[in-house]
């Protein structure tokens, strides 16, 4: 199904949040997950299934003033 | 004096600094560890799972050991600005936010209503919030009342370097507020500026582009480091009136008479 | 940048303290030796036979293994600055001299006229003459024609602590005279006022009354010093631009979208 | 004779500025001086005679701005 | 540039008056009169049946032939402030009201979130509402969406003579704000500062102290006139460009040759 | 208060206005009249018999019935301005000479050495000396012994427009010398500069660039004069004292209860 | 009954304020006035019942800045 | 002879600064004169000799700040 990766339009076959983290390359990555909007914690990503059209943000520690 | 308390948190060194716009990743680390900076404040952004960009920048943050203060930069929404310090809470394992509701980009401003009520979600959620506000103090009564136990008036416009435009608000929120800790955030550009903070009594200074965008980051960031602590000691130890007129140094008695 | 001199003199510590005032010999020794300061300010008094109080003084000073600068703090004259500059170096042993030639005594500045006319006569005599000036370019172009090495600048009154009453005659002196030594003498109040005179490219300053009218001088001594050394560094550094406009610290690419 | 020394009237019997300051307390003490107005260096306090009515002034290391 | 009308009205004078703290009410009446000024503020306060002191001081100022703008002074709550204004109406006949809503004692600064709130009832309520505000810029967006057709940062505290406490807030509310009538309302103690606030592009000032307090209130208030409107006309005359350094005013081509 | 007299001459309008910069001459010629300005500067330059620009000039400035105040601007040397002030005092048919010993030409700065010498040489062959000087309370005394009946210190360099740059060495000329006529001249760019010269107790100011580089010279040079008239009103008619704190204008007294 | 007038106890005989203004002495006298905390306009005082221990405010102009 | 005229070379045939001016265009005009950098006044033009070399100064009123 598609969904939207951090703005790009992304092909991912998953379940959950978690497959589709896997799916996408985040395999052992220190982020954070929301989906449409929404915080899903790190324990929730498993329980949280995804669907075509999503938006998921994927971030991680950057540079801040 | 007591000790000034920080979330229960003590800092010996009271120049927070900003891990944004310097050369290098090397270059900030330098800065940092010479400096003695213990505190600094890091963001959020979206992390490519081929790149992880990220990674990288969070072990070097790490293995220079010190604290760190997440912030909400470029959230202009109370959602965007909670949900950001939810996601920073997980990564970074800390309670602790800079939370940063903007409300007009010309000068970054805080939108103090969005703040207020973002500082009130937060704090009942657990979180240690630094808000970044004005010198408003009916703001900052409300900011404290959500449970917030620093105030982060801003001295200028961010990146502006312009320094304490509003000395007679910082005076007075100062003065309004003796027992809370208070930092000066954003638009320092001069170690002076840190100095006169600190001599107005204010807590801690926290600053980026004035260091970041330095000829030499490192030697600026102990510039203000130093000012900082000059500032700070120059408030305990308690300043001379000053004076109209001029009064001589070099004692007049006892001069001799050589016409 | 090689390293400035004064008359050949290198300074590490570029904060020069002023001896009188202070609640005790011992905490005037203390603040010297605790800020690190290599040069200090004294004068010619009357000497008793019985009491002897500049003995005591002198020795004390010599422990303090400084430079000293002798001053002719409060004289009105030519003659009496001359005269009295021979007999500090007969008593001191050094050619160093800080040439008052006061004017008025509410303001106690300088009389420009007397001040360079006593400047040529002492370094025509071998002396090395510390010329306490205002900031015109004109007296200062003169006094470097007797022969001056150094010009000191008043930022305000001495005794006022007023910090730089005329930051733009101090910045055209700077441009002018840009290879010239130049420390700004009297007035000074804060630490701030010493970061902000270095910051404009000044090479030191000397105070008096900050530090020893402080509440805890030792400490405010060791507040100037690492204030003076700030803006040094500061100005070495190369400080950021100044914006009229607020601009992010931290980068808005890659921020999320978490609307 | 008289003389004004430091501003006060003082008896003291010398022929020159070095016997003056022996008489007047000075044994051992570092000091610069000047007779009416004028600087005398210390090797010339010997050959500098006084006389009745001279000012003298003896001055010593003092606290200074 | 069109004339700017302040809620469709204009004003020939920009200097708008406060009509307490003056010697008498004939002084009162005499500033007025000579100042030429247009627009004075007023209040309501308890009245006597006896003494009646309300009614003569109303026809005093009927008399003066002025608009009038009454204040909710002192007003701390949002419901406080509307019921005044609702009283204000009905007895000044006029839909005017210069919004107070105070949050602080020692400042008299505004409380903005009571502002906004009470702002939004009364202008919803048919109320031409001048808001007593500071420079936050949200705050003013926020009035404006209530309704307000006219805003009123502080430029100090009430009664405080200072001046402009924070030029850079005030420059940025007029850059962001070009096409709102912007008045600087309270603070001001001197001409010069008034001039000031309307070089800066500024379409008023409002004030009461510093003419009601001088020595000569009416020579004070024609000194404000005179210079409110020399601001106003240098803003509109355009300023020359200030420069870093000297340039001759006189020609320097055709100059004689005389050494 | 006795009425002010520059060498015996009584001014109303208290801005004196230079002639040189104006787009055209009857640009200049309209702000001098509408302005209501009484006396303006004028210089000497070499004279094509050609050409002679410079007798229209003349003409039209005698149609204008001022008064006249030559300067030596542009001289260097003591000699130079002596042998223009003659030629001066011949063509204008006048005493009165502004009197210009410059020192440096980034400031344009005046040599106070050359000035002093001058000015003796000027007032001992009858001249009426105008000198621009700086806030040397020294050189000032030394212009009165000279013989100067008024003094003119710098505002800012020449042509730059930065307004007051050393408001403290202007305050100390002022109380310094209380009854001698003293006239800012040079470096004012605002009407509030004016106005805030004039409040320091000023006598006049004396300006050209800010007038002539204006977009409406003839508007600025009105704003200027009701400025200049403004500050002078306020400093007569005693301002109010400035206030740390807020202090309510409307009296508390006799507020409703509304809660 | 007692009423509180401007703040001070008052003694008045009136069925509605527009009778307690007129014995309260306020006949022919510009003034606003509040109930209990509200604004009662002026042509609502006659229909304005009051009673024992209301608090009447009675405004009118006054200086102010 | 050849004279130097407000900075400019000039030729010019006359016994005194009074006839120079007037071979040299000024007459009528409202001037102040110099010659060899020494003010000359209006009435001693006429006994002021000039000679080859001579640099003469001639001055009118014009804009000053």
């Amino acid at each position: 199904m598609r969904v939207l990766l951090n703005g790009d339009e992304q092909q991912v076959e998953a379940a959950n949040l978690a497959e589709a983290l896997e799916a996408l390359n985040y395999r052992d990555v220190i982020v954070a997950t929301a989906l449409n909007g929404e915080f899903v914690p790190h324990d929730r990503r498993a329980e949280t299934p995804i669907q075509d059209g999503d938006a998921i943000e994927v971030l991680a520690p950057m540079q801040g003033g | 004096m007591t000790e000034r308390q920080f979330y229960g948190q003590s800092l010996a060194n009271r120049l927070l600094l900003g891990t944004a716009q310097y050369p290098s990743p090397a270059i900030l680390a330098d800065a940092v560890r010479r400096s003695g900076v213990e505190m600094v404040t890091v963001s959020l952004r979206r992390e490519s799972g081929v790149e992880r960009a990220g990674q990288a920048f969070w072990q070097m943050i790490r293995d220079l050991g010190v604290l760190v203060l997440p912030n909400t930069a470029g959230c202009h929404t109370v959602k965007e600005a909670v949900t950001t310090a939810h996601m920073a809470r997980e990564v970074f394992g800390t309670k602790s936010i800079k939370l940063e509701v903007i409300g007009e980009d010309d000068t970054l401003q805080p939108d103090v209503f969005g703040l207020v009520e973002a500082a009130r979600i937060l704090t009942d959620d657990g979180f240690e919030v630094w808000p970044y506000t004005t010198q408003d103090l009916i703001v900052a009564g409300k900011l404290l009342d959500a449970g917030c136990e620093v105030l982060m008036p801003w001295g200028a416009p961010i990146g502006s370097g312009q320094g304490l435009n509003d000395v007679f608000g910082l005076r007075a929120m100062r003065a309004h507020f003796a027992d809370v800790p208070l930092v000066v955030d954003a638009g320092l550009g001069l170690p002076s500026h840190a100095a006169q903070a600190m001599e107005l009594g204010y807590d801690a200074v926290l600053l980026n582009t004035a260091v970041a965008k330095a000829g030499d980051p490192a030697a600026m960031a102990i510039a203000f480091a130093n000012a900082t602590r000059a500032g700070q000691a120059a408030y305990q130890a308690g300043p001379m009136e000053v004076r109209d007129m001029a009064e001589p140094s070099t004692p007049v008695m006892g001069k001799a008479f050589l016409l």
